[in-house]
């Protein structure tokens, strides 16, 4: 059997909780004996719209954390932003709605064996994944710190809970309405250069990973980011979701984020040509 | 009451012959992977054993590797998708000597579609095809470019058509049926069918995708990276059945592999019955990693319960000149 | 800033300018009905006032009444759906002595659509129009079977098209502008578009509906009365834009008006900045009887907000070449 | 203004009621003011699947009783079979639900000026606007007798309160499993022969509605029904819903069910006829 896809599986859930948290939502579902499986960084792909929809294709959403209880069995927790048609559906399905999900998806943030520095950035609701991260890297020995970007503090998601698990988080919102005034990549460059870090995990939009991959470029600093490219399909059959990256023969190839990523090595993705093709094709 | 008419819930489960035949080659069942929509194959392994399906399509494979087009490739539209891929591959060598060997081995059904700029590519894909054993037909997938003849579609062009089927035909010789991969976006899609059944496919692959577009909101361009793009998905599902129809009309004996927009039991039912001989699965897949396994299913079900003593006696039967 | 390019925000109800034209027609808003969509205008009056849209665009009307197909002429699809009307209607004179007067008593934009079997019927349509005051033009709807070819539609056939064009050119002379209603369904949608425009056309309907098919499981056989039917609504909407995008990349000078599966205000926009002059809102009113009004309003606002000066700023603006 | 949709107009609904009846759904929606334009015959379409449905056509359901509550004010009745996937939706609303609905639609039944004697003919869902056609009846000092009709007794639609407007009421299943034995047509023909009707009020099949037009044919019994074909618009301007009916130039023409019906003579459509276009067809 092939090692692709191979702790998905599909299944409804249960919607177990739905509460507004600033401009998002934070969904829990009832997914039972699948949260053994899912490591954080992996994504989970959901069917919207209900059953006569013109929506044919699952949405992704990054898993934010699972955990195990006496009452509700294995748990998992979605930050969702309401953003298109499909995203408002999921928003709006109240406590006891059945849910088809595909899950665990994609790879995994890489958990060092020995205690590190470790730095999580994370913009808008790329934070999501950090906190379960965070209580792994924790439990490891590892040192911690956060830092997170948003716009404006309503795309701030932080939850209280999270910041046990982090030894220092830092705030940064575009407008100041939340934290410090500025980019959450602003302090990065002073931290590297200061060895404070051994490794940075980010999550968010597609420009700050970039910009961060610019700030370890040449550094010791390994960069584990978890990217978001629109995809078709979540499991590497349909091959929408390519990014272009350097492979070890020193070869620019067209990874499928589903299924080589969402998490890769930001120091192999070729950033400049993500939108476009290698030169020399066909 | 005549031999391929259906009766009233007669035939069972145990007496229900699903198989199905493309050319000389043999299928356990009518449903498969459609190309360009299961990768080749390890993906899905996951959701369902690849040797209980008719068969595994491979994504079209050119000759070299290739990078494909430039992102976004994908854009959902009502009840569809476009996608502009652009073939992204290995190249045939790579393909053959990794991909087919893992199915093969898994005892799945392999049919290997190819694509090519030139008639000369198609012949050299074929001949690199005919080299490895354990495949059950060629998919020849015209709808692509020709670089020979302005970047004109071969499968618009009934002459280019003709042309590439003729010298993968003479290729390959008789070992391995062809199935020809046509396009609907041509004016006369019987014409082009006659085309390259005459000069050698053993069968036909109904429909390609629909040349299609979405212009961005936001940048006010069109969104995709190769600006056009195929739709494909439950939108086409009426131009598939007209397709298959009109092409089963012209040529009854031609086996058709038909594909556009399935995604249940009922939605393959309505393509065998306009002619399709099997059917492949694309999008629904992405909507759903068991997709083909539970069409597979449902399929088999509705054909009992119409009554059909036989998946063979359902093909075409909508063509049917009897009175009722 | 250059003239045509969006700013932001800075042009508001008053200043907008909404009018298009088509040929020598003028309109104040480029929303209109979709032939066939809207039967003579008076079924929609209840729902909106016929004079605050661009223009009623009346179903294709033949020169002898005629009965149309077989029912079931219609078939829901997955966001879309198939009719098979077949041209039913009153007649060229009945509709010319009682539905056009009352569109004009109303003070209502009239676009008449004709539809003919010949290239003489065609002719003879356009003489009986002309001799109609009031009329803002004509829409020549040549996507039917041409009875002196086989069947063969007048719009897959681009000589055909050519002299169904130039008849009616040479009857109507010059006084309102001709519209030549194409079908997609063709290998080469610019070849056909620029043979009509060479022939006399100025300007094109894109896209009339593409031919499908529906099994119905009950019964076995093609649902519709007519077997194959048109397919229209959001499934063809990523046709529509391709559709225009390509013959308004061909032929940059030639009006369009665009139709395929508009049911909003962005779906309109995408239309228009893919090339279209005026949209016709079709399969949407079925739905909403009201969608055509709701489609202007959103549509005029949403220009308004990304920034448009006027509705022609944006016409065609998703080809423009400047980087940003 | 023109004549044609006059007295409809488009609104949200609200579910107020949601029952199950046997094989159908007893649906109750707040119209307000709109209940003074509703008249016996008249039918509502009905937009289904909710926002991103893939099903772009609205539902075409005969309006069963409209009335007028202090507490609920103007409210309208339907009974619906959960036939395929909008009308189940449509099933599944729950009290609260808001629903897009345009009416009324369509033509409705004659009511005669003096009192006359009238038998109504219901199959399966056809019953729904009988009942309240036999108030109305009634109160125009008519004789109201009504024949129900379906194939077993959960298809037959009967409520109480509109049991007390009829003088007679008799059921037929074909499986016996409600009342008589049998199809409701089969009494007509004595009745007619006994000159015991004037008019015929008839709601069901086509079949059904073509066996009473054959029945009738011929005698001076008046025979109203209600038609059902397939409608894409309901308002007119499709002509998918058309069917052969004799004008009384003596020509066949193919009227539209939606605005020239559903309620039409059944004497002038042309039953042998329905599903063809007459002779001479270009
Ligand atoms: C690996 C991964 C993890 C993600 N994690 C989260 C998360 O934790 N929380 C969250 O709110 N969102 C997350 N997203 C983004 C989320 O998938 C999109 O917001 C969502 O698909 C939008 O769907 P829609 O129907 O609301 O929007 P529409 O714009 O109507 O969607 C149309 C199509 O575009 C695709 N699409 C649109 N926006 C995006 C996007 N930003 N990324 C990918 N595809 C897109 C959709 O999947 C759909 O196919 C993630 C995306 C990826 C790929
Ligand atoms: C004037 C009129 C009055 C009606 N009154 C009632 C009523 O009171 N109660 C009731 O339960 N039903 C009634 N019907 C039938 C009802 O409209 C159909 O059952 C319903 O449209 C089926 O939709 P669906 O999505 O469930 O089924 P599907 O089969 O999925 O529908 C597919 C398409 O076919 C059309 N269609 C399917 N069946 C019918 C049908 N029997 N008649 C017309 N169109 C159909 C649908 O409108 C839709 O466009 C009436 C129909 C008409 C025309
Ligand atoms: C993402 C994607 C990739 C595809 N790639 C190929 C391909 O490589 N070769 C091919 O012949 N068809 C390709 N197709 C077309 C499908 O095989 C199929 O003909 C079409 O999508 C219609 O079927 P569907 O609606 O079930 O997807 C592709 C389709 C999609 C959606
Ligand atoms: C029921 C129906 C009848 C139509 N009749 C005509 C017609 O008489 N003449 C014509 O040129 N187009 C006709 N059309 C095509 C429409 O005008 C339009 O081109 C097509 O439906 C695509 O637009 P839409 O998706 O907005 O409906 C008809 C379409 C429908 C759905
Ligand atoms: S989303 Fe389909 S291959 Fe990645
Ligand atoms: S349903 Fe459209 S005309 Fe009657």
């Amino acid at each position: 059997m092939s090692q692709i896809n191979r702790s998905a599986a599909q299944l409804n859930a249960t919607v177990l909780a739905n509460k507004r948290i600033g401009q998002y939502h934070q969904i829990v579902f009832g997914i039972g004996d699948l949260v053994k499986s899912c490591r954080p960084g992996n994504f989970v792909a959901i069917k919207v719209g209900g059953e006569s929809s013109r929506m044919i294709l699952r949405r992704a959403f990054a898993i934010s954390r699972v955990s195990e209880s006496v009452s509700f069995g294995g748990t998992m927790e979605l930050i969702v932003a309401p953003h298109g048609t499909g995203s408002k559906w999921l928003c709006s399905q109240p406590e006891g709605a059945e849910v088809d999900i595909v899950a665990p998806l994609g790879t995994a943030f890489g958990i060092p064996t020995a205690p590190v520095n470790a730095l999580l950035v994370g913009g808008g609701y790329g934070s999501a994944p950090l906190f379960g991260l965070a209580e792994v890297l924790k439990a490891r020995g590892c040192k911690v710190d956060m830092l997170l970007g948003a716009s404006t503090g309503a795309k701030i998601y932080a939850p209280m809970e999270g910041k046990r698990a982090v030894n220092s988080l830092k705030i940064y919102t575009e407008d100041g309405t939340m934290g410090e005034t500025g980019r959450v990549t602003e302090p990065i460059k002073t931290l590297i250069d200061n060895r404070e870090i051994d490794v940075i995990y980010s999550c968010g939009p597609m420009g700050m990973l970039s910009a961060i991959s610019a700030l370890t470029a040449g550094t010791d600093v390994v960069h584990q980011c978890a990217v978001e490219e629109a995809m078709a399909c979540g499991i590497g059959i349909c091959m929408t979701c390519v990014l272009p990256v350097m492979g070890e023969d020193g070869k620019i190839a067209m990874l499928r984020s589903c299924i080589d990523g969402p998490v890769m090595d930001g120091g192999q993705v070729q950033w400049q040509m993500v939108g476009q093709v290698p030169e020399g094709t066909p | 009451m005549a031999d391929g008419r259906p009766g009233s819930g007669r035939y069972t489960l145990n007496t229900f012959d699903f198989s199905t035949t493309l050319g000389n080659a043999f299928f356990n069942t009518p449903i498969f992977t459609a190309s360009g929509c299961a990768s080749s194959g390890k993906e899905l392994a996951q959701f369902f054993d690849l040797r209980d399906i008719g068969a595994v399509v491979t994504k079209s494979v050119m000759n070299k590797p290739r990078y494909g087009r430039p992102t976004p490739r994908m854009a959902e539209t009502p009840s569809g998708m476009l996608n502009s891929i652009g073939l992204q591959g290995p190249g045939i060598d790579a393909f053959l000597a990794k991909d087919v060997p893992w199915l093969i081995e898994q005892k799945s059904r392999v049919i290997v579609s190819i694509a090519g700029e030139t008639v000369e590519e198609y012949a050299t894909l074929a001949r690199k095809v005919r080299s490895v054993a354990g495949i059950s037909a060629l998919e020849v997938n015209i709808s692509c470019p020709n670089v020979e003849n302005r970047g004109l579609v071969f499968a618009c062009d009934p002459d280019a058509s003709r042309r590439v089927i003729d010298g993968v035909r003479r290729t390959i010789g008789g070992e391995i049926p062809i199935i020809a991969k046509l396009s609907p976006d041509v004016t006369n899609l019987p014409e082009i069918a006659r085309g390259v059944v005459d000069a050698g496919a053993d069968a036909l692959a109904l429909i390609n995708t629909v040349l299609g577009m979405v212009i961005n909101l936001d940048s006010m361009r069109p969104h995709l990276g190769g600006k056009t793009g195929g739709l494909s998905g439950p939108a086409i599902r009426p131009v598939a059945v007209r397709a298959i129809y009109q092409v089963h009309a012209a040529l009854p004996n031609v086996p058709i592999l038909g594909m556009g927009g399935v995604s249940s039991g009922r939605d393959a039912l309505e393509l065998i019955l306009a002619g399709a001989s099997g059917v492949s699965v694309g999008t629904a897949s992405f909507g759903n990693p068991s997709a083909v396994i539970q069409i597979q299913r449902e399929l088999h079900d509705l054909l009992i319960a119409k009554g059909f003593p036989s998946l063979k006696s359902a093909i075409g039967y909508a063509h049917r000149v009897e009175e009722e």
